[in-house]
């Protein structure tokens, strides 16, 4: 029985297989000779519980230490950091046209699948282009490795994170708002020398319209056996 | 006590003209409900964690929902959230969790690895592809970890959702096909051809009609 | 490594519509040129502890394939008396059991399993490895050597099925004991495991 | 009917009358029958009423405590500043599934809370809130406590063989070990009060307290006995540091692990109810209870503390302590079971008696008059 | 076969050596999967007499999510973010080892920058883990105003993370040959910032816990490891440190420019709570000493060498590389079979399920209460257990 003071530790220095290593060992209480009345030890012990109170009374005093953010009252203010990985988006330009062409490097670098892409041939310019960009917001594991991967810039990160929802099934986005050529291949197929202006236009109108829930989720679990099935309504 | 909440409603139907008070009564019984969710200290990885800066905190600070009475007996919990992964082993035992607790009940799935089995989906031999198939999930917050706002958010989407009169709901029965817990006359096959139906349809859109309207201009 | 052949100077657009592939594809099987003439510029040369380890020990050889830590040979006759005289030799004074696993060379059909000493005297690492026939799979434990081997045997039997003789507990710790099969053998079957195919997906 | 806060004022401290509802009760059974039913009433309705919405305020008041404790804001969404949030909390507690386990001995699970909570109740009546603020005033009184509050381990054993629950088994055990030592320690330290007022009735206790409170009247013995009584009592409450009988990091929550909805927030009531009635007998006993603070002698001086109603000065007295229990909550940490054990029968225990001999010398030699 | 294999149930058979009626009986509690005080879903099974532990028998595996098998489907680079997902309080850690690894094998030379990031990046990770784990022992221990202060100061470490990398928790920023993303414009004043605010509070934290003299009474000459038995148990990290033998991966093979800085290895003498708790106390502050000492040198240069894109594969035979996290010596240990960009076999060599062992050694014949103390000052994550 004794107090130990955490701050009265002792230095030395040793070496460990050659390497000298500059140590501090944990204090330990008095023993031996040194060892304190059972007055000091009481007196000590008394003292640290009324200093561990000195501790929590101090913030209870003083409002001004209260860190608390309210989320839903200050949502209007609240700003997350222009890193945060809130959720994927495809990169689009001013006019609304996308990067991506479905080169397919994201979903190879994706560690599990949570990125799935369908791409077309164009049947006027011939190239291939994106049909459907899946993005499963049920596994991504937000690990950036897509956008690492991403040679044309395609992808990049939106600061939304209120993606809550009452079925799994919705969390499945697409992601492009058209399936059609990205904005590179328009403007080449434009410089192309004498394109006249209605091949254009036939391009452009290969473009169609995607919603943003896309498609089933493409896996689903195949149960566990031993657990037996709840009841259903 | 369970039970004259669930009989509740059906006295309303039949009391004409009177069922002003019950209708009220059971707003209030939904407030209180969704405004006092204790959840079951329940983690599993690292979602937990973030659960954790959310319940516990002081910068994000559940309390304020009236939700840090975290209590560790299933017994006298509302709500589960589910965060981290859940593997076969561990399935059974969240079952039992979820069984030994008292209606009302809400489950909240946070994290990939809870809603779909997150990294772990592929070539792993235990991880289970969504909690979903051991307990019904009320309320799914994507993630990983999702931020303690996301939480929050999903959270007041479970308030939502008690507060618009999901408080009676017989217990050990889930609202929502998931295809493990299939009802011994349907095959799997007709609920996944019921979801793909349901989805295209949420998804189909008359080509025509919206490239009139069209969102991007022709030219460049 | 070095930053030839990015993807970045591709031609992308150009991807065919099945599967593109990412870049100049090592569809051939061979390593980075670097590495190979490294490997052939090390082989001769055996790191000096296991030249001490195996002229001390006469049951130890140098170890045959490619490891970057030193690294020595047994057979599993004498893997406890070696490792005994490894950990109580004050010349070597490997007091930690840092790590034991096994690798399933199933093309061989043996089970390598490896482990991994620390010494904290002197601060040096040895890799000590046996091999064992895959359908045979028995060694005699090391319990007795380090404590800790009883748990990681325990380990490498559940995931392997390697069997651990006068293990005084060897049962699974992560699978539950009516688990079928080892899963991390080459040739684990498992209906619910699902296999990650990019081109499947679609 | 003014008087039931006020007391009767009067100008020299020396004559609080003190009118219990049980007395007015008997002297209206003689007058008028109907009045008597209508007290008999008022004190039912009164307990009642009081134990939950204080129940309910004290759990507002300890959330928001711990809140600012650790830099946070507590229940925020519900009324203002959360005020409604304990009523949330009840009436969802009060439609929650009731659960009884297969395996449970169920009779006992069903009756062990209804013993802790008539335990609670109990105690509560005899408490002295204000001169007519009393619904009993027995001349055992002190006693009568320590009789009734020992009641309430009943329901906490019960309540964890019943459940068929090793946790709270063992919860259960813990707790039955720890009030029993610490009731010793309860009992020397409030004997000592008795020693100096000579009474056990909880009103003469206040009234002998109008020179000055025994907390400091007693020289060092009071304080001791204060202290030695507080930290007793703490632990007879299962409020940390002494928790352990519902250690939620040991045990899962101890003896109540396998009850749910109305039936565990009848333990949490009690939990809290017995708070404040050991934080009441610790006011009474040693910081005078409604007795306004006197310093024997000074009568203009003890006039002028008179101004204040009793019976505010009784719930200062009891929040500053509420206050003092809920703070060192949320201050320290547990303490191992056998260290529990030591604390009581080596230190608290000796203590005690050495205090109630100490105590009794005072009381021989008048000393403790103190009359300055 | 000769050898026997046994089960659970069998293991957890009771010897009825009640002979007399004076004799207590023994008896097994389950703590866990779902336990407030086994930190996520360890079970631990009990052996009791009445309050006394008589055995402690972890069983593990309700995480166990075979990490090595998926790691042997994926790449190296596909790896490091599964390995965030083990012990996710040292994700930075976790990363940097297969980093290590991963470069060892191919020799690549990294440049200072990456270096000094990665290595503040570390310790940043080692303060936060720490002061969770702090937090979380003053729960264990019942005192829970202590978890809330440790969040709150964790979280402007997670500040830190999130504005440089944009996750909090599971980062995969220490990427093979480099880092994800050059560091923040405000990374090195926030840095400052936080390390300026975060000096006193450990003054602070020490007032609150380590001078109190409860705390003290529950964790001096409780769970008492020696330090030969340590190094058989194969334990490393602080566990260790506390035992009395300063085995510091930073300070005697250093990585990283842990050979530039200056610290002290923190060690105990006697290895029981006290010391495991005072050891990681103090490391906190030899942590902030190392941040102060580099975040004012961090050097120009690129931050990943690297192409994320280009297939890694690295030369045939076995590669291992070890650091410390802040829970121990956690080892990466790879077989390559020369052409494929997949590992034939890759192993975590994980501190956590080594550590976890001497909860048995630590706890026998002490109480319940003890038990929480020592689980809680070995510091284990599960997930990293299992894997």
């Amino acid at each position: 029985m004794s107090y130990i003071d955490p701050k009265k530790s002792s230095r030395s220095a040793i070496e460990v297989g050659g390497v000298p290593v500059n140590i501090v060992v944990a204090p330990r209480g008095a023993t031996g000779d040194k060892r304190e009345g059972l007055l000091t030890i009481f007196y000590k012990s008394v003292k640290s519980l009324l200093t561990g109170m000195k501790v929590t009374i101090g913030y209870l005093v003083r409002p001004s230490t209260v860190v608390t953010q309210q989320y839903p009252e200050n949502r209007e203010t609240l700003k997350m950091f222009e890193r945060f990985r809130g959720q994927l988006r495809l990169v689009k330009d001013e006019n609304g046209y996308m990067n991506c062409n479905g080169c397919d490097f994201c979903e190879k670098a994706c560690p599990n699948g949570s990125i799935i892409l369908q791409d077309r041939r164009n049947s006027v310019s011939g190239k291939s282009e994106l049909e459907r960009y899946l993005w499963r917001l049920d596994s991504c594991t937000f690990c950036n490795a897509c956008i690492q991967a991403c040679p044309h810039d395609a992808l990049e990160w939106s600061d939304g994170f209120e993606a809550a929802v009452y079925d799994r099934r919705l969390l499945v986005y697409t992601l492009n708002d058209y399936a059609g050529p990205p904005v590179n291949h328009i403007k080449r197929f434009k410089k192309k020398a004498g394109t006249p202006e209605d091949r254009v236009e036939e391009l452009l109108a290969t473009m169609e319209p995607r919603h943003q829930y896309g498609g089933p989720t493409p896996l689903s679990g195949k149960g566990m056996p031993g657990v037996p099935p709840l009841k259903t309504d | 006590m369970g039970l004259a909440t669930e009989k509740a409603p059906e006295y309303i139907e039949r009391m004409p003209g009177g069922s002003f008070m019950l209708t009220r009564m059971d707003q209030v019984i939904n407030l209180a409900r969704a405004n006092s969710l204790w959840p079951l200290t329940f983690g599993t990885s690292c979602c937990a964690i973030e659960m954790m800066m959310a319940t516990g905190a002081s910068r994000h600070d559940i309390a304020r929902f009236g939700a840090e009475v975290a209590r560790p007996s299933p017994r006298q919990a509302d709500l589960i959230i589910i965060a981290g992964t859940i593997v076969k082993r561990m399935a059974p035992r969240l079952r039992t969790l979820y069984e030994q607790m008292a209606e009302p009940r809400y489950v909240i799935a946070t994290g990939a690895c809870t809603i779909s089995g997150g990294p772990f989906i592929y070539h792993s031999y235990t991880t289970i592809r969504g909690a979903d198939e051991i307990i019904p999930v009320d309320v799914y917050v994507p993630g990983c970890p999702p931020r303690p706002e996301a939480l929050f958010y999903g959270l007041l989407t479970l308030q939502k959702m008690i507060k618009s009169g999901e408080t009676v709901r017989k217990p050990g029965i889930r609202k929502k096909p998931v295809l493990s817990a299939l009802p011994p006359d349907v095959s799997m096959k007709e609920i996944e051809a019921q979801m793909q139906e349901a989805l295209e349809k949420d998804s189909e859109v008359d080509v025509e009609k919206t490239r009139q309207g069209l969102k991007w201009p022709t030219g460049i | 490594m070095t930053d030839e052949a990015s993807p970045d100077n591709k031609q992308p657009e150009s991807t065919p519509p099945p599967a593109p592939t990412p870049k100049p594809a090592p569809a051939s099987p061979a390593p980075a040129p670097q590495a190979q003439e490294e490997q052939v510029e090390k082989e001769p040369e055996l790191p000096k502890l296991v030249v001490d380890v195996c002229a001390t020990i006469g049951e130890l050889k140098p170890y045959a394939s490619e490891s970057d830590t030193p690294a020595v040979e047994v057979a599993p006759a004498d893997l406890v008396k070696s490792l005994t005289t490894l950990r109580d030799n004050p010349d070597f004074a490997f007091s930690m059991l840092m790590d034991h696993t096994a690798i399933d060379r199933i093309d061989d059909g043996q089970f390598e399993l490896v482990y991994r000493l620390y010494s904290i005297s002197t601060l040096s690492m040895l890799l000590v490895s046996t091999k064992i026939p895959r359908d045979n799979p028995v060694i005699p434990t090391v319990c007795e050597v380090w404590d800790i081997a009883e748990w990681q045997e325990r380990e490498v039997y559940d995931l392997f099925g390697v069997l651990y003789d006068n293990h005084p507990d060897l049962r699974r710790v992560f699978l539950e004991d009516d688990w079928k099969g080892f899963p991390l053998r080459k040739d684990y079957e498992d209906d619910f495991m699902l296999t990650l195919d990019v081109d499947k997906l679609r | 009917m003014l008087d039931f806060l006020f007391g009767q004022l009067v100008a020299t401290h020396a004559t609080f009358d003190v009118v219990t509802l049980s007395d007015r009760t008997t002297q209206a059974l003689a007058e008028d029958p109907w009045l008597a039913a209508g007290y008999a009433l008022l004190g039912l309705a009164g307990v009642g009423g009081f134990l939950s919405l204080l129940g309910m305020a004290l759990i507002y008041v300890e959330r928001k405590v711990a809140a600012h404790f650790q830099c946070r804001l507590g229940p925020m969404r519900v009324g203002w500043h959360g005020m409604l949030q304990s009523v949330a909390d009840a009436i969802k507690l009060l439609l929650k599934e009731d659960i009884i386990p297969d395996r449970a001995d169920r009779v006992l699970f069903l009756i062990a809370p209804v013993f802790s909570i008539i335990a609670t109740t109990l105690g509560l009546i005899l408490i002295p809130m204000s001169p007519s603020l009393q619904v009993v005033d027995l001349n055992i009184g002190v006693i009568f406590i320590s009789a009734v509050s020992s009641f309430g381990v009943l329901g906490i054993l019960l309540a964890g063989w019943s459940s068929n629950n090793k946790w709270s088994l063992l919860g259960a055990m813990r707790a039955g070990a720890q009030f029993i030592s610490y009731e010793i320690s309860v009992t020397l330290s409030l004997l000592v009060v008795t020693l100096f007022a000579g009474s056990l009735q909880l009103s003469e206790i206040v009234q002998s307290q109008q020179d000055g409170w025994w907390i400091w009247r007693g020289h060092i013995v009071g304080l001791v006995a204060f202290f030695v009584f507080l930290i007793a009592s703490t632990a007879e409450l299962n409020r940390p540091p002494f928790d352990l009988p519902e250690a939620e990091s040991e045990l899962t929550g101890g003896f109540h692990t396998e009850y749910s909805g109305l039936r565990f927030s009848f333990f949490f009531l009690a939990e809290f109810i017995n708070m404040f009635i050991a934080s009441a007998l610790a006011a009474t006993l040693f910081l005078g209870g409604w007795m306004p603070f006197h310093i024997g002698g000074l009568h203009t001086f003890n006039g002028l503390m008179d101004l204040i109603p009793p019976g505010l000065w009784f719930a200062g007295k009891t929040t500053f302590i509420i206050f003092l229990i809920m703070w060192v909550r949320w201050t320290f940490p547990r303490l191992r079971v056998d260290q529990l054990m030591r604390l009581e029968w080596k230190f608290l225990l000796p203590v005690g008696f050495i205090n109630l001999f100490a105590a009794a010398t005072l009381v021989i030699t008048k000393l403790y008059f103190f009359p300055w | 076969m000769a050898v026997k294999v046994s089960t659970l149930d069998e293991r957890i058979k009771l010897t009825d050596s009640a002979d007399s009626p004076l004799d207590t009986q023994e008896y097994f509690i389950n703590m866990g999967p779902q336990h407030p005080a086994t930190h996520g879903v360890l079970r631990l099974m009990l052996k009791l007499d009445g309050e006394t532990v008589r055995e402690v028998i972890p069983v593990l595996g309700y995480i166990h999510r075979g990490i090595e098998k998926i790691g042997e489907h994926s790449t190296y680079r596909q790896f490091v973010h599964l390995t965030d997902r083990c012990d996710y309080l040292s994700a930075m850690m976790n990363n940097w080892a297969v980093s290590l690894m991963v470069e060892k094998a191919l020799k690549v030379e990294l440049n200072d920058r990456i270096e000094y990031i990665r290595t503040i990046m570390a310790e940043l990770e080692r303060i936060q883990s720490h002061m969770l784990w702090w937090g979380v022992l003053g729960m264990d221990l019942g005192a829970f105003t202590p978890f809330l202060y440790g969040f709150r100061d964790r979280e402007l470490i997670t500040d830190i993370f999130e504005e440089t990398i944009g996750c909090r928790l599971t980062m995969n920023y220490i990427q093979p040959g480099g880092v994800m993303d050059d560091i923040h414009p405000n990374f090195v004043d926030r840095v400052k910032k936080v390390i300026e605010y975060a000096k006193p509070k450990i003054d602070e934290y020490e007032e609150l816990l380590s001078g109190n003299v409860i705390i003290q009474e529950r964790l001096r000459n409780v769970g008492v490891l020696s330090a030969d038995k340590a190094t058989s148990l194969g334990v490393t990290g602080p566990v260790l440190r506390a035992s009395g033998v300063p085995l510091d991966l930073r300070r005697v093979a250093p990585y990283g420019v842990y050979d530039k800085v200056n610290f002290e290895v923190a060690v105990g003498s006697v290895g029981d709570c006290w010391d495991r708790y005072w050891v990681r106390i103090e490391e906190i502050r030899q942590s902030m000493s190392m941040i102060e000492q580099l975040i004012d040198n961090i050097p120009a240069g690129k931050t990943m060498l690297m192409k994320p894109a280009k297939k890694t594969v690295l030369p045939e035979g076995s590669h291992y590389a070890q650091l410390e996290t802040a829970r121990g010596i956690l080892g990466i240990y790879a077989v390559s079979d020369g052409v494929s960009d997949k590992p034939v076999r890759i192993h975590m060599r994980s501190p956590n399920y080594n550590n976890v062992w001497s909860a048995d050694e630590m706890t026998r014949d002490s109480r319940i209460g003890d038990l929480v103390a020592n689980v809680s000052s070995i510091d284990i994550v599960v997930p990293d257990i299992d894997r």
